[in-house]
């Protein structure tokens, strides 16, 4: 593992047909369900915030399939839905939630940014930018103590590294020798702000090097690097119960959230090369390449998705509001 | 603090009104600075910075990274160098971040050198649950209150978008620490606003509507509530009186026990939430100060004590209802 | 929650009171663990932990760095995970750092997973101005209104030592987040104390003396105040009755009403700054439920509105006197 | 300037006889008031918490001697008093304060954390760990905006590098170019806790690495390392109007405060080396060395230094306490 600030080139992980058939599906289902959001939102049906995880794909998917979800705990960030789908809840749950429905995730409650699942060992959704850290950095703690070799995952966006808890946590992590994997997914903004203009360093591995802690920066557009680089990962963690950070560089291709015009503050030139290197189109045409499915294939398989997904936010619709006495519920009086 | 009376005035929406009090202050007084996230070349997430980057550039409007308690901090330590800075909070809930410049820093260090120390800064933002729907629980609190407790601190919210402008600049001339709540409820609401340069004193409460029956006294955003309650009472032959707190440190509570004097009866209403919210010590002034008036148990009308839930429903049954205080006033009538 | 009441008590200082409940407890269960500055090796500032690492060992006794946000997070962490973690803050002032964590994730979790997940953790430690005299402004407040305003806590706290283990003890076992306020001017005090593992409910207030013409209403260290008051009244024929709230969420306001219902006067008593204080709050309550019972307006005896002070003469001025509430008391039966 | 971890072996300042003897002199006296600070303590005449600067003298004497207090400022820790006699506070006012009177630094209402004085440019003494930092950044910021050359010097210990605002503010300095020394006074413990159980790192220039700022590491104890260093550094920040980092590695005789025995977490033994090399001993030797002093003129100089001191702590005892009505003043009620 390096604790180099150099970008490590990871060997693309090896998988069977099948599995890299199931990943583009699934990278493909969470772009499709945030299209299928956001114009539910426009709608009129999602009120409030609304942060599209369109184009991290490969960051989500191949870390979370990379989890043994029977012991590890991931614990995310506000942009959360596509953290929801990859750990497997149902799109249904999702919307419902969206919607602000019984059948929400979090009853309806929680809203986008607060989804939690305590079977999927999903554990929030968080609305306040580098909430999370510390109550992962408690979770793996807590593995460590149960000794089942379980880890913690948290993601989190370049943003979060500003706040003090990101620095106060990563160094308790250290010195407890906590298994837990930061993830940042850097996706050069924090909100309408680049990199260059919220970070004193650019290399986020750079900022991570004062807790004595491996760091790695990987390319979070490809996911065969990423899911190879999890593995192998993860496996280390496992071993030496030791923390480490990882930058994984992508690009949010939305705006920040719904209302955000990104091209008040960035020009459709700079989207290009990140939207060259989108992550489907790496795992589609890598697909195409080993002749495991044409390109026909993959819109028909993008058109089963959507359609899937269509019928999950009809179904999702038909769930009804919480009862006017749930308000009341779930807080003690 | 001299209030000059507008001549002239102009409709326009909250956001706006508090946009023309930091410009027309920055432009009089070259140590007022804006600092915040998003404050600058995205021109503020609720529009209040809007324009002022390109106006005045990056060393006076300046974005920051997300590190509130540090930047909270910052503004501390330009105030204490003769600076004037307005430290804009994207929402007040991440004031949470900063409490403990606010309280030990911001607030304390004036009294903590003897006052031989000044820290005349401004910490203003949005708070409660708006503009928007479905700002959820982290989101779209009202904490009013945890400002409210601290000495050193003046506390002070706008109920509409001529006292927003004269607020905030009064709030941006004084020497002691302000925080300026904005009602988020009322941030794209439209009304009427001075076009010269007037100030509105940062510690008195104002009369809005005039009654004889019973007493209705809000603060922030809530006085629209009041003012919409006084209308639905004045329909079934009730007159109610609304006041408007205006600043809730220091608390004038005069024009609360003047009208009392007159009604009997008084409502308090507030967003927030009611159990030790700042309604609350309303209530227990006028319990101490105008008792001997009452004819019937102030009465409270309150956000629900629950974190602000997402579901359409639940969130508008947890914000303060026009007929709960309709009810309320009726109650003390009878 | 059962209580059981101890058939041996033994005099100890609150400190060690607190001691023996987290020591029963974490040898009752293994989940429950201790993490905070100094708790460990150092035997814990103010002795609350005192030989528990030596017994525990440091898996469940934790020293953490100085980063208050983020310990508190790491208990929210373990106690999403089934663990029951007790965080102590050294004093509750540095609480201000973790006010994000404290209000965002340790008290609205529950709520906004739907009732998914729980955080059974405690925050504890002292408040307010003591053990010891000369605290000055940043170490001395007492915060007890920051938790007490917000939904998804429980807050209490013991005015006793009896109560100070029976309670620790119930705070622990409790399923809810619980932030256990320990008064500071009590931490070396002797009192009874019960040695059985006896608990003593986080909901109830008690009455704490009986008396027919005023009452006296505290919680944490100004109960003692009231009681030393309630003696002075004596000897000028007045019959004080004292109520210890003992939690301030939920508040049960039930004894209060019922003495206040005999007596028809009442006097807050509280350390806290009293605008906003969590005594305006119980004054609200009064007002509402128990105005027809009044004969005289609910007065309050608080701590001063000034950050607190390093002069001894000055420092305890700025606390609530003895004379203070019992003047109070007499111009309630003016 | 060098931004490695290294230890820099810093010259040896060459001063003049007369400058040398007056540094002796200062930094005899903190040692002296401490003393006597801590003997008033324990005779009741000083209440809550006394926190001693005695073993890092050198540090403080040498920083502050090597500033422009025309221009720059200070924002200091609670570990104040030293500071306040190299700023040339009067030793009756800073008495005064300690004993809460009138004639006090913070006119008796701070107490021994909360000395401030606007015309020295001290900006405080603070009581809250790292508390000091984020309000030095703003000064350091004003300084510039100022454009006079001033820099902020900010004092903290080692513990304060624990604090989320740490992290958050040498990211602010760097980005926006903040004339101002972070001075990390590394004095081995927070507290009761040894560095190695509370730092991930115990090298503390490394763990300042994540901001792109110059760091460096000397030697606390030899005020001619810490002064040729200080006018180096000084000289450096106001040319390239930068942040700097600066650890100096010293030791804190006695308990963390009054009421702390050291020995029941650290052993004599460790103490030893320290004690060694004892700032007052290091430059007495060499003013000995250089023939300068002799040791008998030295020890006349400590012991009229401590007469001195004994007539302030009386001078200050005649102080008046505040009035009853001063609590109410300097707050907006
Ligand atoms: C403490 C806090 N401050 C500010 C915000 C407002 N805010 C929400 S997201 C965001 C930007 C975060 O960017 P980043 O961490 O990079 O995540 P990304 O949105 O890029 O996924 C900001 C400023 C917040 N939610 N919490
Ligand atoms: C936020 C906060 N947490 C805890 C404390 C209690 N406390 C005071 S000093 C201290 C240790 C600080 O050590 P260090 O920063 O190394 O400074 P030193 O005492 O060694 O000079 C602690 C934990 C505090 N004052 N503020
Ligand atoms: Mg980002
Ligand atoms: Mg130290």
């Amino acid at each position: 593992m390096s604790t180099s600030s150099e970008p490590v080139i990871s060997d693309r992980v090896a998988e069977s047909p099948e599995k890299l058939r199931t990943l583009l599906r699934r990278m493909m289902t969470i772009r499709e369900f945030e299209h299928l959001g956001e114009r539910e939102f426009r709608n009129g049906l999602i009120r409030g915030y609304y942060h599209s995880y369109a184009g991290q794909e490969a960051v989500g998917v191949g870390f979370i399939e990379a989890m043994d979800l029977t012991r590890d705990y991931i614990v995310d960030h506000y942009r959360d839905h596509g953290h929801c789908l990859a750990v497997g809840l149902d799109a249904v749950n999702i919307y419902a939630e969206l919607f602000g429905r019984r059948a929400g995730v979090s009853k309806g409650k929680g809203g986008s940014m607060h989804m939690y699942n305590q079977e999927k060992h999903f554990l929030g959704g968080d609305g306040i930018v580098g909430g999370g850290i510390s109550v992962a950095t408690g979770v793996g703690l807590a593995l460590k103590r149960m000794g089942k070799g379980g880890l913690c995952v948290c993601f989190f966006g370049d943003g979060a590294l500003d706040t003090g808890t990101f620095h106060e946590s990563l160094n308790m992590a250290s010195l407890w020798d906590v298994p837990i994997v930061y993830i940042c997914i850097n996706n050069q903004f924090s909100m309408g702000t680049r990199l260059d203009r919220h970070s004193s360093l650019t290399q986020l591995v750079d900022r991570a090097a004062g807790y004595g802690m491996a760091t790695e920066q990987i390319d979070g557009q490809d996911i065969g690097v990423t899911l190879a680089a999890a593995e192998r990962i993860f496996a280390g963690v496992r071993e030496r119960q030791r923390p480490v950070f990882i930058e994984a560089l992508t690009y949010r291709y939305q705006g920040h959230g719904i209302h955000d015009k990104p091209h008040n503050y960035r020009t459709p030139e700079e989207e290009d090369p990140w939207i060259h290197r989108d992550p489907l189109l790496i795992l589609g045409q890598r697909l195409i390449e080993e002749k495991i499915m044409t390109g026909e294939q993959i819109e028909a398989m993008r058109q089963e998705v959507a359609a899937e997904l269509e019928a999950k936010v009809e179904a999702a619709k038909q769930s009804p509001a919480p009862e006017d006495r749930e308000l009341y519920e779930d807080v003690t009086l | 603090m001299a209030t000059t009376t507008p001549t002239k005035t102009k409709k326009m929406a909250m956001h706006e009104a508090l946009n023309q009090a930091l410009r027309e202050e920055m432009l009089r007084d070259p140590q007022v600075l804006v600092l915040g996230e998003e404050v600058g070349l995205y021109n503020g997430v609720h529009y209040v910075t809007r324009g002022l980057y390109s106006e005045f550039g990056p060393e006076r409007v300046m974005d920051t990274p997300i590190s509130e308690e540090s930047f909270v901090g910052v503004g501390v330590g330009m105030a204490l160098m003769g600076y004037r800075p307005v430290v804009e909070m994207m929402r007040m809930d991440f004031s949470l971040r900063a409490m403990d410049q606010i309280y030990n820093h911001m607030a304390k260090i004036h009294y903590m050198s003897g006052g031989d120390l000044k820290v005349p800064m401004v910490l203003r933002g949005p708070e409660g649950p708006g503009p928007n729907p479905g700002l959820t629980a982290q989101h779209g609190q009202q904490l009013t209150l945890l400002f409210a407790h601290c000495p050193g601190l003046r506390v002070v919210t706008p109920s509409n978008q001529y006292d927003a402008k004269g607020m905030l600049k009064a709030a941006i001339r004084c020497d002691d620490p302000v925080v300026f709540l904005e009602p988020g409820p009322l941030n794209n609401k439209q009304g009427d606003v001075g076009e010269d340069d007037y100030l509105v004193p940062l510690d008195q409460a104002e009369i809005r509507r005039e009654g004889t029956d019973v007493t209705l006294i809000g603060y922030g955003a809530s006085v629209a509530l009041c003012l919409q309650a006084a209308r639905e009472l004045e329909r079934s032959g009730v007159s109610a009186a609304v006041v408007d707190m205006r600043s809730l440190r220091p608390l004038d509570m005069a024009p609360a026990y003047a009208s009392v004097e007159r009604t009997n009866r008084a409502v308090v209403v507030e967003y927030a939430w009611q159990s030790y919210g700042p309604g609350a010590e309303i209530v227990a002034r006028l319990m101490r100060d105008a008792f001997w008036n009452l004819e019937a148990p102030v009465l409270r009308v309150s956000g629900k004590e629950t974190p602000l839930p997402y579901a359409a429903n639940l969130e508008e049954l947890s914000k303060p209802q026009v007929e709960e205080i309709v009810s309320a006033a009726q109650q003390t009538l009878k």
